[in-house]
């Protein structure tokens, strides 16, 4: 599996915007584009698991993988903020806002997951698209609520503006919508605009990773706040967060497809949604250290080593 | 010559996600309008930053604003204690304006 | 009509957007993406026309269909200066200025009037993109005669740089060019570039009607200028125009899916090429009343409810 | 250090589609030479505005010139009644530079 | 083959791109765009030269060819900057930027070529792309050093930063990534993204010639620094360097389309590339005068009239 | 009042290419801290610009430093020599800034 994913056009784009920037090039990708891209790369997975979950129907498993996904979102930010104060000595504000990244998603790895299991044939039902705009948003909850725990903080005077923003945020609401839309229209209403979604995809996706990969290694090569105990953690955790997500998936029986995607999803850091919060609501939080952990080092581990590693334990389990 | 009245000019360098909460502070200290001019990339005490984050989260922007010499005392005690938390700097250059009662 | 109009994709894209922005999420289309795909679209729909002429060839009813156009875009502004001036209760250089929006025509409302049409099966010729073309400049000529006469100002400084940037605005270059291009490379010619701009056509549609649903809800919001009696003018005048217009065709014999596709162009309001060349020629004019009638309050009617209604109307006459 | 002559730095927040009249205006004035700066929102007197508007006529710009005392003068006048009209701003500050006969 | 070029819509897009500009319009393509088709035609003329080498293997052929290119990027500057001299009367920095453009390769003139060449029943090997490749940075050298030598300049403080740019430019990294990517993924790992590199290729160099047309014509129209000795060099350098290539082509018995393509890259002059190294290198070059005349002129006249010459005489010489 | 301390602040037009060398001919006259801001389009002696040029070399940007009077007077003498060849304008202007140890 590892041999397939690691010469797949995806993940050699990925390296190649790894090895540029590390070599600094100065290749870069119009800020536009790139979120032009993931405006269509969310857009297209949304519709995908609708018209998926419109075919095959709302069934009982969609409900347990629904529920594991938000307890996962919802408890990780705890255990993190723990490790991160305790083996990553970070202080308070920092320790929440990194928990909060880890108890969420990141869209491409769980889009780079789908696709690298749909070519070694494992395809995941649908309705995983709704647990993964479902997983986004409860970690910000949990990071926030840690957040104002550790220090005492008087109410944020955004505060209103800042709950609005935790679940009105554009990805969360560009993928929901499209999930609907999906819904809605159906298998023959998505017919006329499938070409369009279908076809680019995988070519998005490869433009998209180089992206990726360029931003990553500037992230990591930038990171000023990083101590060689954040570095472990910052692989340490989706490596627990996967495992624990396995043990609850069978715990409750779900399918080995949608066992490794919810590991996946748990083991995976946002770096869109919820930066753009934590920002907003713990301005004292440095974007430096949760963006250098999650977009520099998370995310390239487990699209390399994660994606196979959880794929490997999901097999065995079953 | 048009006689020309002396406002103060305030530019702050601040993280985009933020504008809504400057703004904010703005109200609250008289300060009614403003511009936001793009800003593309910087180095500062906390180190390099450029637009092309897919967070969005590093970018930043040049917040500006025209006021009497009362708001703008008003706007930048209130902003003083974030400067650190907020990452931000700020600036007050005296410029001259047309229509004094427009600011 | 209706509920096939209002369930498939391009439509729900669009009320995602307005619900998307009413809700005051923070999703946002960058400008350099909307332009882009207003150009895809502007050349798919130039190309397809100018394609489909070449092979029809020019038969007279394209001269009748022209002329109407033209004939309507020359005398909706006057009609419309008088009820906004009357009801409306709009002062001259304001009034002028949406007039002149609603004689001329808006490219996007024509193209999802293309699509939803072809989707129930009615087609209309190919020269009507010519049409298209032709309407989009005499309501601005139109709106700048009532503008002087209103207020007998002296010839503009920039009067020659306004003509030019009149006849010589990016989108009817660009219409017409693509236009040509089509008649000139012909069916052989055309199909190389072919699936490029049919397979991403209804896809980019849809992204492109999410930003327009975006934008028109955040222009209502900020909307200051607009009293009720506008907001009724800018839902009676697209029916009386599209009235107008079914008429006309009506008298001049013309077939029934160029009578709806005409109806449908003089009930549209244009918010791409008049509202740039008004900011050029009228600077007084307050672009927040004219976009807000023409983007925030026809465009979403004429998408939702006009082109249902005149499809109907059309078939009822003939 | 190196004498700094003192000139003139004029500012305008204008809406984009206008930036060909005002440069006119400013030929007229003799201002030969400008910069345009990008902008990406603001709130005035006649609301909120920001870039991502499909027509751009809501798109506005901070139109930069550097320019001598008279220049600025004729130029102010010259701009003066039509500020209500273009829904404009004008500030005028000193600014010292190198190259003296360049501006 | 001339009428061919002619009537393909890819000229014909080009055509409405230089008129449109010419009649001073405001049609402009938004640079993030722009940005954004140069890096999908990068990709895709990448993956697609070493997809077919992996197919083809690695043959003699590929090496003379290569050989040939680079030879023929480094010496060229030296021809240029001799003529640029004496009969273009340009100093002696201006003149060794200037041969560097023309040293160097325009990758659009590449892609247009490739296409236009294709209609025509000729398809030249897949690893000319990597000649390509190769050919753009020695070019930059040899101006570096004729500026140099020039005006035993001391060396600058920013040459080690300048040799970097020289090398690991953005299109140069994206070019070359890309290519060995088609490699190592070959035929089967290419498929799936194969739709969205194929289907939409036409179709964006349609896009980005238009694009092209407006600046070229901007250019021309904004150029200051150019006097007519110049103008008559930027269409008779990029003829000697054709001729030049096809004589070394020939003596290296290359074969009849590959033949082609190397004159088309030696006639070429390069405008994304080096322009931004030039620009680092160089600072007192003027890119008024190399802009003027490799966007301006050399790349209107080798897409009319360049191709369909060097494909006449190529078939002449076999 | 929070009492404000004079400090200059330097605004190059400069093309976008040559942004490193000016932050290390910066660095090299002390000045540590620096922010980019966008332009569109302009006209000087050499002819006008706007950035939609797909090489990209005809683009500029506003560099922008707060800076003490000391290290503006090295990083001024520091680029004049380089003014025509790099195309570039400089402005110095007196700004008030609240954190004195910051610039
Ligand atoms: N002295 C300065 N001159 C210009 N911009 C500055 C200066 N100091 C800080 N900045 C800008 O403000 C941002 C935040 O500053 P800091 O909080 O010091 O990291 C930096 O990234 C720069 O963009
Ligand atoms: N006091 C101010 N400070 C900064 N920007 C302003 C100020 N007043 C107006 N502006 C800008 O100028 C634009 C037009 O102003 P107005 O004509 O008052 O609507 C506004 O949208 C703002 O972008
Ligand atoms: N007086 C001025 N006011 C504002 N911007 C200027 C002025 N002079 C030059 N510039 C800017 O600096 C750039 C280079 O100037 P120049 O070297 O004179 O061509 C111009 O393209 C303008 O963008
Ligand atoms: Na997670
Ligand atoms: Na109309
Ligand atoms: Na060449």
């Amino acid at each position: 599996m590892i041999l397939e994913t690691l010469t797949s056009p995806i993940i050699l784009f990925f390296a190649l915007g790894l090895l540029a920037a590390f070599a600094r090039s100065d290749l870069v990708i119009p800020e536009a584009l790139a979120k032009g891209m993931s405006i269509y790369l969310m857009a297209a997975i949304g519709l995908k698991g609708g018209v998926s979950v419109a075919a095959a129907g709302f069934g009982p498993d969609l409900l347990i993988a629904a529920l594991a996904g938000v307890l996962l979102s919802f408890a990780i930010p705890f255990l993190a903020y723990a490790l991160l104060r305790s083996i990553g000595r970070l202080d308070g504000i920092n320790a929440a806002a990194v928990a909060a990244h880890y108890g969420s998603v990141s869209l491409v790895t769980f889009v780079t997951a789908d696709q690298l299991l749909t070519a070694s044939g494992i395809s995941a039902a649908g309705y995983m698209v709704a647990v993964l705009a479902l997983m986004e948003t409860p970690a910000i909850i949990s990071g926030l609520l840690l957040a104002r725990r550790g220090t005492k903080q008087s109410a944020d005077s955004g505060a209103s503006n800042m709950w609005h923003e935790v679940f009105l945020n554009g990805s969360v609401v560009l993928l929901t919508g499209s999930f609907l839309i999906g819904l809605i229209a159906g298998k023959d209403g998505f017919a006329p605009i499938a070409p369009m979604f279908e076809v680019g995809y995988k070519g998005v996706l490869c433009l998209f990773l180089l992206d990726m990969g360029l931003i990553a290694a500037r992230r990591i090569m930038a990171s000023k706040g990083l101590t060689f105990r954040l570095i472990a953690l910052a692989i340490a955790m989706p490596i627990g967060n996967g495992l624990i997500a396995l043990g609850l998936a069978a715990a409750l029986g779900m399918a080995m497809p949608e066992m490794i995607v919810l590991a996946i999803l748990a083991a995976s850091a946002s770096y869109i949604a919820v930066p753009a919060a934590m920002r907003l609501a713990l301005p004292e939080a440095d974007p430096g250290i949760y963006l250098s952990m999650s977009l520099g080092i998370t995310f390239p581990f487990n699209v390399i080593f994660g994606i196979s590693l959880f794929t490997f334990l999901a097999r065995m389990i079953s | 010559m048009t006689a020309l009245i002396i406002k103060k000019r305030i530019d702050l360098i601040v993280d985009l996600p933020l504008i809504p909460k400057i703004v904010a502070i703005g109200k609250a200290a008289g300060i009614e309008h403003h511009t936001v001019l793009s800003a593309l990339s910087g180095i500062g005490t906390h180190g390099s930053w450029s637009d092309d984050r897919i967070s969005g989260a590093m970018a930043k922007a040049n917040f500006m604003t025209i006021c009497s010499a009362e708001h703008a005392e008003s706007f930048v005690a209130a902003l003083e204690p974030l400067l650190s938390s907020y990452r931000m700097i700020i600036t007050v250059t005296d410029v001259g304006v047309v229509r004094g009662s427009h600011f």
